[in-house]
């Protein structure tokens, strides 16, 4: 015999419930995400980290270059100003339920040997997003900054 | 360095839903299968034994645990890869190629069914800093990272819309003539571009459905898989590579594929991938995967595969045909075991064993799997079966 | 049955040529990525390569539920070096410490590449209230999750099945930790060196879950840890030193842990037998010069011994009592101060078995060199539900 | 702008390699300001018991402990499963246990499952049942003595909940006490 008998009643299986979740966790910024962070809530400025070996910035701030793992120490602003390379607009959230309104995801360019930044955008209809749209971070008020992300608001368009 | 080859292929039907068994009595099933097929006993004649699972999709905190008794491989070398069913395949092939190992039994599952918050779980595989807070603040749905992935693809290649959506059409329909495959069925474009849009450009029909499943393959080395098997078939070359984590990272290409396939080919002696592959079969868990993995395989060249898909280039009966099981779309996602299914269909298509979907004359076929949102990781495998 | 081929033997030889660790503590600054940087760093600077020499990089890391990052795996990969490259990571519990090396040599030894860069990272302290919070998911939800258990509690039994099957006493497991803790005062990445221990530091410490108490544990903590490993001919460029891996074993017991005869560990016992038969050792005991077994608990570290071959069932401890197992004895054990001493971030100790293998074995182990002239090494990690094991010897030629 | 380098070499001779460990632990007052996110993931499952476990906890609602018989080999495997891991075939049939067995191995705990410390131990071990193969068994409490008095090897019995209140679960059973207490 090959196989194990099967269950042939529908009422005969059982399920078990359960979750694989602590309370909570403590996802800290790191070494560069604390300087990152900081520069953002204190000073109302991204920063990015750069590789002069590669020419290449990395925003957020990395404390290592990804494509020749040289230590990074210099640090930029690079402005709050940039560029969509891409969008998406989100209909959906995680439950499957409509997001009204829609949000709007992008990837921005703050120029050239630059990675590109993930937020999302604001104060533009979706249907007037466009790839190359010329977009400015709106931030929280000094006051309301915690250090963190969403101290940026969303970007809009100038 | 010694040859490799899949003397031995078991799995269960693909489903939405499997509540009647258990993840180790559903890998029971396939593995018996795969070991009658190979005619080895595990107890005695496998070497070494790899599950493909990540513990967030099982459930448990080290699912390594839970891994050996239904494949035989207790109190036998046995090891978790936390990733695609392809990458235990490759840890499997080099195992053999070292020569510590004779056989080796490959295993991949998906009991996702029994994860309620699937959604919740992708997203925990964003950076937890950078990236989670921005989607967590409205419960957006994970996806958004395929749709900013499309539009991009689609704005940098002008891919179209209809050509995406060509791809459902193409694997649903292929999927009928798969006993396995739970989601063919016959669609128009208009229907899938008339459903809701996700994350515009992409439509809920553009996502493959979910399903659960096993699939197990047993490896041999050359020399045995002769003596095991009338029909070994050789893994020519097998490669893998992952991108930057980042999710603002990504390019319009799939630049993890591309590099895979290099490596793939590069073993396999493929220098023309068009003139020296049959078919392939790849990741298209996103329906503009498929075109995009294609140009990664270098089948078509950048922003063609669309237009080539349209020409009929890419259906069963065209010069190449690409997802002859129906895919990701058709047969359903398989999470970590989508890489295996890949494979699967290939070995099944190479030894002449696919039933009603054969392919007729093929010779050599590749398998490309992708790690999913949000991440850049992906492995190429191409296989032939040797005349 | 199959016949075993004739071609089956692993015919290219692989080394290790630098090795690299970050401090072990509760390190809440830096992120994982960050932890795995420096350590992938050190060595490659040790090995005096760059990130360019690199073909493949494997990582390890031990339960997501640590960090509460789903695919923790491929978060970590940019630190670890492995953007744009093969990258792979494997998870066998706290075996992963010294699975990575062997799945690192089995991407060398198979002819796929040149060179590889396996670094393994751990982050204990993301976890809250603690990192027990982690370890309740370790069990069967439906038959053990119930019981509301504490990891602690399978040691706990595990310890008491030794004892009582091999009529060991708790004053001898105790002096285990005494001695790791203190061989870990001449590391620079320890956490709890402790010149100054005692027997009765270890006896009079916190009850936990009798017969474990407080001081038998290593503490949870955070740190990585990184190897290089290369073919032959590349390491003689790079070293005249280089320490080959030179067998390989790992073995899984069932997932039934109420199943098993928890007095020995059989699958130590397999995984080792695999990586002696390898590395041609017929008598352990007489050939092994030195020995890292994985010791998050001071009764694990005898356990491991008996296991691979270098005392009977039931002797270690005797051994231990005799001082044979210090660093300046017949057989020493865990010079580096073990997970005991140095700490326990899972996976990352892979730099004081394999790390400190290494470092023994070329002798650069500074203050911490043992006495002996000790060629040949054996390290060994253990992990999932008390029933995995991964075994490298290794040996300077 | 510019900030201190990580990668130096240390020099102190005190210590051997590695040669540039980094890191050091923080002040609690370093650590609170380190800029962070705090977040619950949300990981819920319902696994299927499956075939034998099924039946096993339907089993245990009855007030009986099932195994599993494998002709293979002889064993009765309990907890039950449908495949026997060490001959790699299906399991032949079902067989009721007494439920009493003997203390396998035990711990006298005094941390509870979030390591919080509790005052009266809390007495778990492993139980080998009588009609199974020598060590095998399952996970459960002891009761109705003292850590004193329990032992390896000691025999022991299940004292269930009353028949209204078992619902199919290893709780069932509220613990194991010695046998003819």
């Amino acid at each position: 015999m090959a196989f194990f008998e099967p269950m042939q009643k529908a009422t005969e299986p059982r399920h078990w419930l359960g979750d694989m979740e602590a309370d909570h966790y403590f996802y800290g910024a790191g070494v560069m995400g604390q300087r990152f962070f900081e520069a953002l809530r204190d000073e109302g400025k991204l920063l990015g980290s750069r590789c002069e070996r590669c020419d290449w910035t990395y925003v957020p701030p990395r404390l290592y270059c990804e494509r020749c793992f040289a230590e990074l120490k210099e640090l930029r602003d690079v402005g709050l100003r940039g560029r969509v390379k891409a969008f998406t607009v989100v209909y959906v959230n995680k439950q499957g339920e409509p997001l009204d309104p829609p949000e709007v995801f992008a990837l921005i360019e703050f120029g050239p040997n630059i990675t590109p930044f993930l937020h999302k955008l604001g104060d533009a209809p979706p249907e007037r997003v466009h790839v190359g749209m010329v977009v400015e971070a709106v931030l929280k008020p000094p006051a309301e900054r915690e250090g963190k992300i969403t101290d940026i608001r969303y970007f809009r368009p100038i | 360095m010694r040859d490799v080859a899949i003397v031995g292929v078991g799995c269960t039907p693909f489903r939405p839903l499997t509540p009647e068994v258990n993840w180790k009595e559903l890998t029971f099933q396939a593995a018996v299968r795969a070991y009658e097929d190979a005619g080895i006993d595990p107890r005695r004649d496998v070497d070494s034994f790899i599950t493909c699972a990540e513990d967030f999709w099982e459930g448990f905190s080290i699912f390594d645990e839970f891994t050996p008794d239904q494949l035989g491989a207790v109190l036998r070398p046995m090891h978790t890869v936390t990733g695609d069913g392809l990458l235990g395949l490759a840890n499997a092939v080099m195992q053999i190629k070292t020569g510590l190992c004779d056989v080796v039994v490959v295993e991949a599952h998906s009991k996702i069914s029994e994860l309620l918050t699937f959604e919740h779980v992708v997203e925990l595989a964003f950076d937890s800093v950078y990236e989670a807070p921005l989607s967590r603040e409205r419960d957006v749905h994970p996806y958004y990272v395929a749709g900013l992935e499309m539009q991009l693809y689609l704005h940098e290649t002008g891919t179209t819309e209809e050509q995406c959506a060509a791809v459902v059409v193409q694997d649903k329909q292929n999927a009928l003539l798969n006993p396995l495959a739970p989601y063919g069925t016959r669609m128009s474009v208009d229907d899938v571009l008339g459903s809701p849009p996700l994350s515009d450009p992409l439509k809920r029909l553009e996502v493959a459905p979910r399903a659960d499943g096993c699939v197990v393959l047993v490896l041999a080395a050359g020399e045995i898989a002769e003596r095991l098997c009338e029909v070994p078939i050789y893994i020519e070359g097998i490669g893998w590579c992952s991108e930057s984590p980042w999710i603002a990272a990504r390019g319009a290409e799939a630049l993890y594929a591309k590099r895979a396939a290099q490596m793939a080919y590069e073993q396999a002696g493929i220098t023309n991938p068009l003139q020296q592959i049959d078919f392939a079969e790849v990741d298209d868990r996103f329906a503009f995967k498929l075109l995009q993995h294609v140009e990664a395989l270098g089948l078509a060249h950048p922003g063609q595969a669309g237009k080539l898909l349209l020409d009929g280039m890419f259906s069963r009966d065209g010069e190449l045909p690409v997802n002859p099981s129906g895919g990701c779309l058709g047969a359903g996602d398989l999470i970590e075991a989508g890489g295996l299914a890949r494979a699967l269909e290939v070995v099944l298509q190479l030894r002449g064993e696919a039933g009603a979907r054969q392919l007729p004359d093929v010779e050599t076929g590749v398998a490309l799997s992708w790690r999913g949102v949000p991440h850049g990781t992906g492995a190429v495998a191409v296989f032939r079966r040797r005349s | 049955m199959i016949p075993k081929s004739d071609l089956r033997k692993p015919r290219r030889d692989v080394a290790v040529v630098g090795a690299g660790m970050t401090v072990f503590a509760r390190r809440l600054q830096e992120t994982g990525k960050e932890m795995a940087w420096e350590a992938a760093k050190q060595a490659l600077d040790q090995a005096g390569l760059t990130l360019d020499d690199v073909d493949a990089v494997i990582v390890g890391t031990a339960p997501d539920a640590f960090d509460g990052v789903h695919k923790k795996g491929e978060w970590l990969l940019d630190g670890a070096g492995g953007s744009g490259k093969p990258f792979m990571r494997v998870f066998t519990g706290g075996g992963t410490a010294v699975m990575t090396p062997i799945v690192g040599w089995w991407h060398v030894a198979s002819g796929l590449f040149d060179t590889v860069l396996v670094v393994n990272e751990e982050k204990m302290s993301s976890v809250r209230p603690h990192a027990q919070s982690a370890f309740a998911h370790i069990w069967d939800p439906i038959l053990d999750r119930p019981l509301k258990p504490n990891l602690v509690w399978i040691f706990a039994m595990e310890m008491q099945r030794y004892m009582w099957t091999y009529n060991v006493r708790y004053e001898d497991i105790a002096l285990v930790a005494v001695k790791n803790k203190r061989n870990a005062v001449g590391h620079p990445c320890a956490q709890l060196a402790d010149p100054d221990i005692t027997l009765e530091d270890v006896l009079n410490s916190e009850p936990l879950a009798l017969p474990v108490r407080r001081l038998d544990i290593s503490p949870p903590s955070d740190g990585a840890a990184a190897v290089v490993l290369t073919r032959e001919e590349i390491a003689y460029e790079l070293t005249d030193a280089p320490v080959f891996i030179e067998g390989v074993g790992w073995c899984i017991d069932t997932t039934m842990w109420t199943n098993r005869d928890l007095a020995f560990p059989k699958f130590v016992a397999r995984a080792a037998k695999m990586a002696y038969d390898m590395a041609g050792i017929k008598d352990p005991r007489k050939e092994i010069d030195i020995a890292e077994p994985y010791d998050p608990f001071d009764y694990k570290e005898l356990q491991h011994l008996e296991a691979l071959g270098l005392a009977e069932p039931g002797e270690a401890a005797i051994l231990t009592r005799e001082g044979k197992t210090q660093r300046d004895g017949e057989l020493p054990v865990c010079p580096s101060g073990g997970l005991l001493g140095v700490g326990n971030p899972i996976a990352a100790t892979l730099g004081i078995k394999i790390g400190e293998l290494y470092w023994q074995l070329s002798r650069q182990a500074g203050p911490r060199q043992v006495k002996k002239d000790a060629r040949t090494g054996v390290a060994q990690a253990w992990g999932d539900l008390m029933q995995f094991s991964s075994v490298v010897v290794m040996r300077r030629r | 702008m510019a900030h201190e380098p990580r990668t130096q070499t240390h020099n102190d001779e005190r210590f051997g390699p590695p040669p540039n460990p980094q890191g050091r632990r923080l002040s609690a007052q370093e650590e609170a300001q380190l800029p962070h996110i705090i977040a619950k993931p949300r990981a819920r499952y319902a696994w299927a018991a499956g075939i034998a476990i099924s039946a096993f906890l339907e089993g245990l609602k009855r007030g009986k402990i099932l195994g599993r018989k494998c002709v293979g080999c002889g064993r009765v495997l309990v907890p039950p499963r449908m495949f026997c891991e060490r001959c790699f075939r299906p399991t032949d049939e079902w067989v009721e246990l007494p439920g009493t067995g003997v203390v396998e191995t035990f711990s006298v705990s005094y941390i509870d499952t979030d390591a919080n410390r509790v005052e009266e131990p809390i007495l778990v071990g492993t139980i080998a049942l009588d009609g199974a193969p020598p060590h095998c068994g399952f996970m459960h409490y002891f009761g109705e003595v003292s850590p004193e008095e329990l032992h390896i090897g000691m025999p022991v019995e299940p004292v269930w909940k009353p028949e209204g209140e078992r619902v199919g679960s290893i709780l069932d059973i509220r613990y194991f006490r010695p046998r003819g207490r």
